[in-house]
């Protein structure tokens, strides 16, 4: 038992700072940790500057030119870039798709595809969820028929995060409908300007327009675009789900959002006193603090095992209910500190470069748009519910 | 002992339903947000033809109503329907400080006001949060009448008032409860609007005064306003209470109908036993919002310390109970509940700035600890 | 709507209060309110004294020698003696045999049985719960067999509270196994001195002795004692349960409860300031207060309701679930308000006239046991997850 | 970063595991605690004869364990059979303050309590609550050593002590850290004992004292015990909590085994989906326990802030993850989880009593706040 980092983990991870601190711009460092808009570019620029230090695939083999890294690297990696307000690394290209071809591609798509992912040559958006669907992704409608060297893709998508940025889409498609539902759906890469696709945004209750719908009719896709094997593409997908759950506890962001929090409630003002002075506040931070501390624990334990080569269990799922329960609370408790600045809602305050000014505080409407969108933690990814009965049958074989 | 509503407020609760039933609808509610008044026109022009407004005020100012279970009916619907009109603002607060601290001499402007004028409420202040008594704006007399100087914070429907009930000090300290005076000032000159959106629908102000006013527009006593205040805000916490309820009625209505139709795993979601008690745990937390707002609207009217007591007993279950509906409902709908636009969207919006407005729960739970002790 | 009482209503309460400062014996009130152990004697002793006033048959119409009062009056009642600490009524022949002799018993059987039970000539316990049976109560498994004039009795019952003292038992018994499981049920009154009836008593994690199994074997129990019809004993079984419901958010309860909280909280000191000013502690009472101030009122508009003649419906299950747990809320913040004194457990300080002292302050033991005995109020009277069924499957119509 | 155990500590688990399980069972634990001696002279000498109370103890002290990883394994187990043997009160309270205070005068004692001598400790008092510093019994020398008087709380296993370690004030006032010093009384006359069970198993009485003790039975420095006292209450803790934890884990193996077995309405109970997800819900839960022990367990050795910050935030994570676990278990057993016979009745009752030693979730929470802002 041992909870501190090795001599070589501390040791990258002074490394990981100290990039950090010398090609993280400040701009960007700023934006995020101010609540403010981020555009396309910036996510570019950020991966352009990851992809020169060779840090740009986390979670890639070096053979395909990622870091190799082990799990307790790639979590210290996590942990600093967050601390740092760095933007996310966008996932869809490099920890979704990216592992699936490294695992189930051909070698053609996986000379093509990666190279282009890690140069930002290609945007990827997810094409999984269907409208009606939510948690169960085994009941995909979107058909794809094949049509001599072409499938002829006819559906609808949704939940497709940034998929106004991409370029390519890949999809879950049903080429048959014997078997179960499970058995029928093949793996698809679609390219985002063939005729066909249309991509519409959603708004969300925070005012955002970051997840959108995708409608697809009579796109033709050539039969080489499809990943693996014809019908197998359930498999994919849940390799997939389980690559998507690395750092499903967001210990990074709840840490992150814990000091924002901490600093809000330094600045606030409560019946004269600083908020954080208030005993009520304190008692509801610090609870949510020494969750924080135990759940991070618990991401090691998780980290450590997984370094050790044992595969990701249900453990995941606990981590995502923990996870998302400790963030729902530090974005709820952040609402509430900013008090009646709640309220206001001008958009255009947290565009870059915009001349007007916030009403009241700068960190007051982030904060409200980051406790509505954060809802959506414990709906997607599998939702809490979903969650449970995992554990359920799991762990508990109930 | 009876919780029956009297006959005429059984009407009023009818009739109110059905106009919104039929006026309001989502498309209306987006366009009325995003146009420049903040809310709708029509709609508030039928409130005021229906003597929707006339039922927040007693018989002797001119109103046919004004208790407690007036406004509770009334706001009870106004949630329900999820409106955004200045009813709180002109009716219970500028309104009923007029009524009450203007006498004889602003009669008129309160038979306007039951007819259908705005006037806004300017008092709370940026560095206020949610203390009544935190105003630093100044009224100084001069020969002219009054100089007021100062900066109001989240002046709802300010961009449509004709008038603002400003509150200022003549005397005493900042978070001092002596020494708070209101005015009638009129929109115009010396009342800079700056203008936004509110999350959950409408719009508000900051407003900066540099005014001068005449010696008439003093209303009620010079420094002596505050517990007509405190009064009128007891009210209004009554009313946006009512309203949160109202609002909980249609979340849950549309959580209900979503678990009936919606489909997962083979069967309806309402159908998996997790969701059902949750389901049921809500509707228990809802019982008790009622429970707690008929609490409320039964002693707006009591002696301060009990009325008061009430006020942040009631104000405290509806914030506790409002995020528990708020979050399980948009949890219990999935993605398309943080979508803006199902209906669900700007409701559960709505609700959660309750919590945001006139002291959150936590706010409440230590005046009542206080309250409760003295 | 007027939350106040009439002034007929006022004037009643008075006369109740009145009463109670007459004729409460001081010692009962005082084992009441500090939580000492009562005797049968006890509420025989109560029993007798609310007899004699004719104020004992709190739910029965005047016509059998009841009270007549309405639910109003019944509250008023039921509140007044709460908080003056008197007694419970043993309500198993008054509450719930009473009323379903008065409904389906024969003539002969509402002559004999009532005035024994205003009088204290018979105690009645409930024969309902089987081992492993639990909410599931039409799964009844004790048999009544008919052999000419008697039948024999086989089965066993359990959670029977204070079978101990009984002379009699209403049970609920099998007589067929054709159809449902609800049909072939029958309502027995038994003598508890007829051979092959033994109790055994189930001590509690309280360490008391309340509960009690009850063994049928080859009991002869004359036909006569049949209530109403063979095989329709569920109808009557359903509509006992409705009148245990009556009082079932325990109002009056779980305000003497706060009021001792409140008193105990004054007393202890936690870093040298009373319990009763350290703001966690303020912040949970207030909670629960506040909670409870919108639950009586709950109360109140079911109880009107029920005055102005209409049943009781699922309301009565809301009214469980947030009863129950806000007594439970407050028998927990007690527990925790006696500090390290939860610990010791010295029994013999509970009995009247015993001299032995309690370690630490009198108030500790009963704050521990009444936390611990106060789970069952979650459990029995159909468990609070029932309850949710019920409001999922009448209210909500899921 | 490694959360394996040694292999040492692997072994330890393991063969204790295993004599627990071969030795404990119900009936033997209903009998220990209605012995005189409430607890069990078997199991005592068992442990010691295994080497589980040197497991408490560094290697120099003579012992070959003492970090905070050998008591959670050792207390992790302990609450999983859920005994409760003197094994924290003499093995790292009395016993641990002798060994780090007493210096070689003591370690022939501390060999005998390695061995299975029981010394009992003597600190806690009537008005102290929850505070450590809390001390008025007093210790003034004179001509025959010390003489000391005062009344001890709630001391553990006082009536087969066969001496205590005392701590009494020889300077400064009853809540000052400075001034109280450690002594080392045996039991006898003098030393007045009222013993009585205790809710969860195990007895402890209420110590007066007043008796005169040679010169040397004073234990490290006059005055000066205090920061000493401070870390054993801190690795007690630690010890504590891992037993919280093993109870919990045997409160979920038994209550998912009844789930999987016990059939209402026609199925398992386990079948329905909301004790699923309220069980799914507990185990989370367990998992943070697990965690948080561990938490504390890495950081019993740190400096005083660190160290007591953890302690605080264990110990208040320990105590809500307990309730929960308490009256979820028991709810989802329904009536026969409340009877003294099955076997869960013992083990939430003890779980239960965690919170009420060395400080519940409130004081921790309090002083969690206190130590993060210092």
């Amino acid at each position: 038992m041992d909870l501190t980092y090795t001599d070589e983990q501390k040791a990258f991870r002074d490394e990981v700072r100290a990039f950090l601190d010398d090609k993280l711009p400040k701009r960007q460092r700023d934006k995020v940790a101010g609540g403010k808009r981020l555009t396309k570019a910036d996510y570019e620029e950020w991966h352009a500057i990851l992809n020169e230090r060779g840090w740009l695939g986390v979670t890639w083999p070096a053979e395909f030119g990622g870091t190799g890294w082990d799990a307790v690297q790639r979590h210290i990696f996590e942990e600093e870039t967050t601390r740092a307000h760095a933007p996310r690394i966008v996932p869809f290209g490099l920890n979704m798709l990216g592992p699936v071809l490294m695992k189930f591609g051909s070698k053609a798509q996986q000379d093509h595809y990666l190279p282009r992912i890690l140069n930002g040559d290609d945007w990827w958006c997810q094409g999984y969820s269907e409208p009606g669907a939510g948690s169960d992704l085994a009941s995909v409608k979107t058909t794809a028929v094949r049509e001599g060297d072409h499938y002829i893709v006819n559906g609808q998508k949704t939940w497709t995060t940034l998929g106004q940025y991409a370029d390519k889409i890949f999809c879950l498609v049903r080429t048959s409908k014997e078997g179960k539902p499970q058995q029928g759906i093949s793996f698809l890469l679609i390219d985002m300007d063939s005729p066909g696709v249309e991509v519409r945004p959603i708004v969300l209750i925070d005012g955002e327009a970051e997840v959108n719908e995708v409608w697809l009719s009579d796109v033709k896709v050539p039969v080489e675009n499809l990943v693996g094997e014809e019908n197998k593409g359930w498999t994919y997908a849940k390799y997939l789900l389980t690559h998507e759950r690395t750092n499903i506890a967001g210990v990074g962001f709840a840490q992150a959002g814990l000091e924002n929090l901490k600093r809000i409630a330094g600045l606030e003002k409560a019946g004269g006193r600083p908020l954080i002075e208030n005993p009520f506040f304190a008692a509801k931070m610090a609870q949510v603090e020494i969750d924080l501390m135990a759940m991070a624990t618990t991401n090691l334990r998780t980290i450590a095992a997984a370094a050790a080569g044992q595969a990701p269990g249900a453990e995941s799922s606990m981590l995502k209910i923990k996870g998302t329960v400790i963030r729902q609370e530090i974005n709820a408790l952040t609402r509430q500190a900013v008090g009646p600045f709640a309220m206001p809602f001008v958009s255009e305050a947290l565009d870059e470069g915009s001349n007007v000014e916030p009403v009241g505080p700068d960190y007051a409407l982030p904060a409200t748009q980051a406790y509505f969108n954060n809802r959506k933690l414990s709906i997607y990814g599998g939702s809490n519910e979903v969650q449970r009965q995992i554990i359920s049958k799991t762990i508990l074989e109930l | 002992m009876n919780f029956q509503l009297t006959e005429e407020r059984q009407m009023l609760q009818d009739s109110l339903r059905r106009y919104l039933a039929d006026s309001v609808s989502p498309e209306m509610l987006a366009q009325a947000t995003t146009s420049a008044a903040g809310h709708s026109e029509t709609l508030w022009k039928g409130l005021a033809e229906m003597g929707v407004i006339g039922a927040l005020f007693p018989e002797d100012k001119g109103g046919f109503g004004g208790a407690g279970f007036d406004l509770s009916v009334v706001f009870e619907e106004v949630g329900r329907a999820g409106v955004f009109e200045p009813l709180a603002e002109t009716g219970i607060l500028a309104g009923g400080l007029l009524a009450e601290l203007g006498g004889e001499a602003q009669a008129d402007r309160v038979e306007a006001i039951i007819g259908g004028a705005i006037i806004g409420f300017a008092h709370s202040e940026p560095g206020a949060r949610y203390d009544l008594e935190h105003v630093e704006t100044k009224a100084k007399k001069d020969s002219d009448g009054w100089r007021i100087t100062g900066r109001k914070s989240l002046v709802t429907h300010a961009g449509v008032a004709e008038a603002f009930l400003v509150t200022a000090r003549t005397g005493g300290e900042t978070t001092e409860t002596d020494g708070i005076s209101a005015f009638l000032v009129p929109a115009g000159e010396g009342v800079d609007i700056r203008d936004y959106p509110l999350n959950g629908g409408g719009r508000a102000a900051e407003v900066t005064l540099d005014v001068t006013v005449p010696a008439d527009a003093l209303i009620g006593p010079e420094g002596g306003a505050y517990a007509a205040i405190e009064r009128a805000a007891a009210r209004a916490t009554c009313a946006l209470c009512a309203e949160a309820l109202g609002l909980m009625e249609t979340i849950r209505g549309l959580t209900v109908d979503y678990l009936k139709n919606r489909k997962q795993f083979g069967q309806p979601i309402g159908k998996f036993q997790a969701l059902q008690h949750r389901m049921a745990d809500m509707l228990v937390e809802i019982e008790q919002a009622r429970s707690a707002v008929i609490n409320l609207a039964g002693h707006v009217d009591a002696d301060r310390t009990t009325r008061e007591r009430h006020v942040s007993a009631t104000k405290n279950l509806i914030g506790r109970a409002g995020r528990l509906v708020v979050e399980e409902s948009i949890q219990m709908h999935g993605g398309i509940g943080m979508t803006e636009e199902y209906a669900l969207g700007h409701l559960v919006k709505r609700l959660t700035m309750v919590d945001h407005r006139f002291g959150d729960a936590d706010h409440h739970l230590e005046r009542f600890i206080r309250l409760s002790a003295a």
